[in-house]
């Protein structure tokens, strides 16, 4: 048994009471994360200081930079050398790793890079939690491009979605946003841990000589340094074989097409809905991340009172799961959309239903109550 | 011998010490009275042995010090 | 927000100075014993001593406990920026406002880390601003992460299990980079930190103070300091003046704090070399025209 | 609301450095310990300093489903501030708990109130500011009955630094006595 | 006459052969730019140059900065001190001040920022022109806000625009991007100067004593440093008089709502649409920037053969002029927009109009030619 | 990609050393006479020197010019990363790839502008790292505008009216930072290159060469230069070995570049710390569970 | 298209260093000065290095729509790279013009060609290769007759370093002369 | 004395002169033919008086010469 496993034999089963933020770091230490690039702010640092903590434990680095744009560069040379890597910021650092984001689109560098949202815009309400950055997690980087994220409602839920976050970017080649939210991550729950062995550590497509590491395939196997292959990795626009070429349109489109294709026509498969009681809804709740919590709540009273709600939560926001939703909002006559934003899920979500969308918006850094969502929920069905 | 007055205002005062560590002549003592703002203020307990030299004044963190040359000695606040 | 100097009058037994503090905001919200107070305090002295009208200054800070030392309590105008780009902006500021004094003041993390970048750039164009670094060798606002200035071995809580990073000397490396007034001093070093301010102030150039304070809350627990005065002392006793300090050999001065004034000199300055060319391009386009 | 799942919230609320959000994780942790379900919050200004701070914790048989519950079953206050901010958002019916040196009720307020000099305790009795909180946990598990005695005590033992258990669980057991008293 | 007016005076009137990113630098200093924050990347080098070059000439001054960051927060802090500032970059550069744009916007600086796009994501291809940074404009910061941007089409247009950026930047109290590509950056056509003097220069409002100068009106009046009015000007959540308040729901969602208020009510007033051949239009053709020049060209063709074909000309992208545009295609078949970029532009329109919107993108770094806009446009015609 | 060092063997009467770089790829895209086909031959005379396995190697550049040098050229695993940050990717993949050799090259405006801040951290934490920096005085790649390094007066694109600046002597920067290998040469000192390549190579901890060289297009331009000629004449009449530098006054040496390796000290590497501590932790760690 | 408007395309291609895009903005600049619309773009692959690199400029009498044209009404081939990448692109009945030192035609090459070793004559005849540009615009100019001299002569006075006008406008007249001969 | 053969690859040279600037023994010069890639590439003219010095080797920035000790006398590649 390695130094991982025995340490995590030693927890699997066991359940403590832990932040979410915790819980992501204890996440991605089971996922054989080995490298984490951290800076610290509010409300993210306990993920820094948790990794801090533990990694050693089973082998791993934890390196401290100098900002959120070192961080997010040494993960990525760290990924190129092998690593499951991750770093975790808030808004402020999100927005300056952005550059850095599509670099790592571009090279499709596989990492995990974790926003516990707070509240903006600006340093804000830097202690209060929001949902405000949903869509700098998709438009943020200059350019093209397509992005994986996910979005936590739990303390289990921040530990698993980083496992699976972990699996997604070695899967599919690319950065995995954890769109956490400041309520989220501070909260303590119950969290339990699994039976992981290493074999449960997600593997990248690795290259063989001859291989084409940026093309030939949508995802292409990874080489990596050390590897003898003379990998070329760049930013700039190259082909199948990584080599720079700046000046020829197809081949600019061949890779960026084959970027974003990779993502999109995984959609169905990246789709992941927690959905309930939709059964004969007239109403649907739609929600993520925290003020999921409340809106299940809202809708669990309003069945026990009989009216016709249902609670849709995405997983993943990113690629949008809107066929999925589409469908499923097929009979229904109003969405209400709780989130601690201005309307940031619910334009999106319009894109794909032809029924209203009530925004129920909440900024301050509160989450909303069961009793607000219900009451609003009440008035729509009524 | 100059004479010299210390006040410490207790609406500032958080009890920090630095005022004693400060002081060589030990003019200051906390209070052992919690205030209502959860502390233990600082009380200018020999005024009289102050020699003026301002380091309490000047390191007092929540500026809630004031030194003055003269009048009364009794210079508790 | 307007209050002026004159009716922002102390009451009789409160400190004089505190007409310098915005009304109203004190106490200042620092936790007990923080060095960051003592610097306000003396900085205001400084102030104070040298006449200066707080309407002709502007105070910019980035993010961090010891950027709150002049917002929100020091009454003047405040631009309270991002996190480690207080120098950038007050460049800007600095250009546009010929007639303001120009004072940064931040902490280790913010401008030695963070913000290392314009910090060394505005040290090697020579501006005319006045850093005050308030070094407190932790990243203090967020909770006692390490900083670039934490010594080698401390558990912090992002080095659990001891740093094992080498700490900056900041003030060799501003001096490096081209600072024109560099000094060192603590927070127990009160009178020489309120001439160290004035000096800075009235020097034209880059003047970069730091100043070794205490953060008795995240760096005290990382030490196992309890309070202001454990700090103190420790200061107390490290601190070596640079004249003794010349003497002193590698291994006598490990671990000591070498303060004083350690370096000041006559240099170009940045916006005086901007305006003066201004003036003559603008001059040149001008005769230019009337030709 | 949810009260069929014997769901109670409890507010810890006084200024940083009072170890307020330790408090509701120890409190938490040992609801979990009892078995049943518990969901802790806080809120605090900036990240290390004093000012306001609350620490909620609900407890449940059921699942929780408010995050940042808003009226109180249990509320401590320890603080003047937190006394004027959040004295109303007990529950009717609910416990109040206050920090008797440092809180001064409005003299209209109506109610029972639960008082006890925590800080002082810890400090001149205990000789330890820093375990004013346990005075406060034990008093609080005292009067609520919330959570098992040995949950608590395990769990404050798992929580504090190695070698400072005894001192703690002083602290904690003078706060029990207090309130049962 | 001040050395500005004199110098103003030289050139107005008088046509120049000039590069857009000539015309966007001589627009600035036409509209009283004192201070331009520099740092180089292609294709928008050429502004800090000529900027470098001409500042000087009527008092203005050009710092170049370390890097992106610190040239945009030295434009935040200027302008601060009175001065109407500007900073010039792309993609790479834009994401780097995607953190102060937030700032600027929540502190309501006033304030230019142009974005010569070039093709990404990433490094990309860093001479090819792009219209990749349409949805990063709008979002590429943390937390809920609003955004002005517009985008010229032409030389002209780029000096125009960055005038009208300066007056509306200094009217709503917010930064303002210049979305430019990289092709109307680069291409040289003739520029006309206008007849300017020192009174076109766009004021702001001037806080006196007693105002709030961070709330209270919908756009407040501004104070500058050195008036002596203690401004405090911070990027947390503050209150009407600027001093922080980053803990009280009601104080953030104030001011969070009137930042974004004074833009959206604003909608009406911001829209800018180049509307052409509309008239009985059945196919319309919706456009901006460089790809707009072909878009007409088609469109024009498709006319002059008799065919409904239809034009628009987003001048302004952001806010959305969405309600304007709802009604402009209220009797069109079909939306055809040619972008360089995969649907950005069209993405967005969807939400405002019921009739299919068929995207006609091309990226790899190449504009569309009159000839392939006409080509799509007659089979949707058809 | 792949092409084996055995399998890319120059033909007779070819430089030997074209067996370090990618088949098929030159002539070099530099302009004609730049200085950055001099450092990757240099590079490559050192490499070979020292008996090198290029695939034991990472090459980690920025953008620029001189970033073109081992990327696309230099054979062996190359990280072209983004402007300014080479520095911090290469730290991560240095704590990554233990057994790899671990290079940056990249220019003056990447790694001393934009870049400045990881420079000096990775200098202050002594990572094991090869850096070159190639300084030519200029942002090259972007056509020539004023850099951290261009000396005052100068004018370039952004600076027509001549350079306010004072430029950076990054050397000493990084060598205040705490850089435990610092060197200075110019184009001109091709064997002093070779030999101060292999030292920086063989050196553990953070090693930086500065190397002076002609940017014959863009910077060529400023100062009016109009070959690679111009610029070796020039290098040749100013430099002054650090050894006769040391003797010489302030005033004597304005205007000179002083060369030669200006530091080369042991000191603690921050990898080697940190695989020390993490051996320390994970085996305690190992013992616990034992338990 | 729009050839109703007189509307001509021209591009330059060769290698970075050889004045291509000063040559499109003089010969659009003088366009205009014939009271013409011009516009000129250019492409080239890294921003200050040798490598592939093209000034078109489109002169019209009436607007300008396509920014990036395809195809040319006369196109200057000035490097093999060029020629191999553009040759195909000119206009059935176009005008070709080619460096000839150093652009090797393909065998197969049917249609005109007007041919010229400027970069000789700037070297050689005039002593400083940078002149080249203007060789090249001088015969383009006669062969083209699209722009008046004189308009040609005037803009580049003002588009070259000051004291060099008399080198550069010799250098047009021989390119010119030799595109009139 | 020790021969050299100076070899410069015709189809790498782009005539920067570096090598000229480099030969104390001035064996090199510019052709003064254009070559096809649009330079003068350096010619090795007088390759007998190489002294082996290697500088112009290692200087080239394009790596577009070779010195070999011994073989032939007449060097030109
Ligand atoms: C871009 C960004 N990253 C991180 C943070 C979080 N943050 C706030 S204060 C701070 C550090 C403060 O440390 P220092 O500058 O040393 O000041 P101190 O609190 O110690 O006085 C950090 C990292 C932030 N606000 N913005
Ligand atoms: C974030 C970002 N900003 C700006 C640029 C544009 N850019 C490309 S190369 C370069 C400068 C190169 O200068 P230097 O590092 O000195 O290298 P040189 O070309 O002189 O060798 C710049 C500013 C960029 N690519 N990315
Ligand atoms: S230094 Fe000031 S705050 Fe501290 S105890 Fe003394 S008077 Fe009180
Ligand atoms: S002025 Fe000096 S002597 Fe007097 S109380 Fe203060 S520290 Fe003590
Ligand atoms: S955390 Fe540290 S630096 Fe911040 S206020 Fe408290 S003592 Fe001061
Ligand atoms: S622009 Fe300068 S640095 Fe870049 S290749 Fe040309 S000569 Fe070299
Ligand atoms: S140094 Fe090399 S490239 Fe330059 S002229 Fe000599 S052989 Fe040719
Ligand atoms: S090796 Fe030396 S002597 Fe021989 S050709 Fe080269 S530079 Fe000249
Ligand atoms: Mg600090
Ligand atoms: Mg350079």
């Amino acid at each position: 048994m390695s130094v991982r496993e025995q340490y995590l034999s030693r927890y699997a089963g066991r359940t403590e009471f832990v932040m979410g933020d915790e819980a992501a770091a204890l996440g991605a230490v089971f996922s054989g994360c080995s490298f984490f690039g951290g800076y610290p702010i509010t409300p993210a640092s306990e993920i820094a200081e948790v990794m801090a903590r533990e990694l050693p434990k089973v082998g791993g680095f934890y390196v401290q930079f100098e900002d959120e744009i070192a961080s997010i560069s040494g993960i990525i040379g760290a990924a190129w050398s092998g690593a499951r890597s991750m770093t975790a910021t808030s808004g402020p650092g999100f927005s300056l790793m952005q550059e850095a984001v599509g670099y790592a689109v571009m090279t499709e560098t596989p990492c995990v890079v974790v926003d516990v949202q707070r509240s903006g815009p600006s340093t804000g309400q830097a202690t209060k939690p929001a949902q405000g950055d949903i869509m700098q997690a998709r438009w943020g980087t200059h350019g093209d491009h397509e992005i994986i994220a996910v979005c936590p409602w739990s303390v289990q839920e921040c530990f698993d979605l980083v496992r699976d976050s972990f699996a997604l970017s070695e899967k599919y080649r690319t950065p995995v946003i954890v769109l956490m939210d400041g309520a989220v991550g501070h909260i303590r729950e119950p969290l339990t841990f699994p039976h992981y062995t290493d074999a449960d550590i997600a593997t990248r497509p690795r290259a063989k000589e001859g291989d084409l590491v940026f093309g030939g395939t949508k995802v292409p196997p990874m080489a990596q340094i050390g590897d003898r292959l003379n990998v070329h990795i760049t930013g700039s626009t190259h082909k199948p074989n990584g080599m720079r070429d700046v000046s020829t349109k197809e081949v600019h489109e061949e890779l960026v097409l084959r970027l974003n294709d990779k993502i999109t026509s995984a959609r169905e498969e990246l789709t992941r809905l927690d959905v309930r009681q939709m059964d004969g809804a007239r109403v649907a709740v739609v929600s993520l991340g925290a003020t999921a919590r409340p809106a299940l709540g809202a809708v669990e009273k309003a069945r026990d009172a009989g009216h016709p709600a249902g609670f849709i939560r995405l997983v993943n926001i990113w690629p949008f799961p809107g066929p999925a939703i589409t469908e499923l909002l097929a009979d229904v006559d109003l969405v209400l959309v709780p989130e601690m934003n201005l309307g940031q899920l619910s334009r999106e979500l319009e894109r794909f239903t032809r029924c209203p969308v009530h925004c129920l918006s909440k900024i301050g850094g509160v989450v909303h109550t069961v009793e607000e969502i219900h009451t609003a929920l009440m008035e729509q069905i009524s | 011998m100059r004479h010299f007055q210390v006040h410490v205002d207790p609406e500032l005062c958080d009890g920090c010490a630095v005022c004693i560590f400060f002081c060589k002549p030990a003019v200051f003592r906390l209070s052992p009275e919690l205030s209502r703002r959860g502390v233990f203020p600082a009380v200018p307990e020999e005024p009289e042995a102050c020699t003026g030299c301002t380091l309490c004044e000047l390191g007092c963190p929540q500026l809630a010090i004031a030194v003055n040359e003269g009048g009364s000695e009794g210079g508790a606040s | 927000m307007r209050a002026t100097l004159t009716d922002n009058i102390p009451a009789p037994g409160q400190n004089p100075l505190r007409r310098y503090v915005r009304p109203g905001i004190l106490p200042t919200i620092f936790c007990t014993g923080c060095g960051g107070g003592t610097v306000l305090n003396c900085f205001c002295k400084a102030v104070d001593e040298l006449g200066y009208d707080p309407h002709e200054m502007v105070m910019v800070t980035g993010i961090g406990c010891s950027s709150w030392i002049p917002s929100p309590y020091f009454l003047a105008d405040t631009l309270h920026t991002t996190h480690g780009r207080a120098i950038a902006f007050a460049t800007g500021v600095r250009v546009m406002s010929p007639k303001m004094k120009v004072v940064v003041i931040a902490g280790d993390g913010d401008i030695s880390g963070i913000g290392g970048n314009h910090l060394i750039h505005a040290a090697r164009r020579n501006v005319d601003l006045t850093v005050l670094m308030v070094n407190n060798s932790i990243y203090g606002m967020t909770g006692g992460q390490v900083a670039p200035t934490t010594p080698p071995g401390v558990r912090t809580t992002t080095t659990p299990h001891g740093n094992v990073e080498t700490q900056f000397d900041v003030a060799s490396l501003v001096s490096a980079a081209g600072a024109s007034y560099v000094a060192r001093w603590t927070t127990w070093h009160v009178l020489d930190l309120v001439r160290s301010f004035k000096e800075a102030l009235e020097h034209t150039g880059f003047s970069f103070v730091e100043v070794i304070g205490q953060c008795t809350t995240s760096y005290g627990k990382a030490v196992g300091k309890r309070n202001a005065a454990d700090f103190l002392a420790d200061y107390k006793d490290r601190s070596v003046r640079l004249s003794k300090a010349k003497k002193m050999s590698e291994e006598e001065l490990e671990d000591k704090i070498v303060v004083g004034r350690l370096k000041k000199r006559e240099a170009p300055e940045f916006c005086q070399r901007l305006y003066q060319q201004v003036e003559q391009v603008s001059s040149a386009a001008l005769a230019e025209e009337g030709k | 609301m949810m009260s069929g799942n014997g769901e109670k919230t409890v507010r810890f609320a006084g200024f940083g450095g009072q170890g307020i959000v330790k408090s509701g994780e120890i409190f938490g942790a040992a609801a979990i310990r009892d078995g049943k379900r518990a969901l802790q919050n806080q809120a605090y200004g900036s990240s290390a300093r004093g000012g306001l701070c609350t620490s909620d914790v609900t407890v449940s048989d059921g699942q929780i489903y408010d995050i940042e519950p808003d009226r109180f079953d249990i509320l401590m206050i320890l603080s003047q501030d937190s006394c004027d901010a959040f004295l109303h958002d007990v529950k009717p019916g609910g416990i109040l708990i206050v920090e008797e040196d440092l809180v001064q009720l409005p003299e209209d307020f109506q109610g029972t109130v639960h008082a006890i000099p925590a800080t002082r305790i810890a400090t001149q009795d205990l000789g330890r500011r820093i375990v004013t909180n346990m005075v406060v946990l034990g008093f609080l598990g005292a009067i609520s009955g919330l959570v098992h005695r040995k949950s608590l005590e395990q769990t404050i033992v798992e929580n504090v630094p190695p070698g400072t258990d005894i001192l703690n669980l002083e602290a904690f057991a003078e706060g029990w006595k207090r309130g049962a008293g």
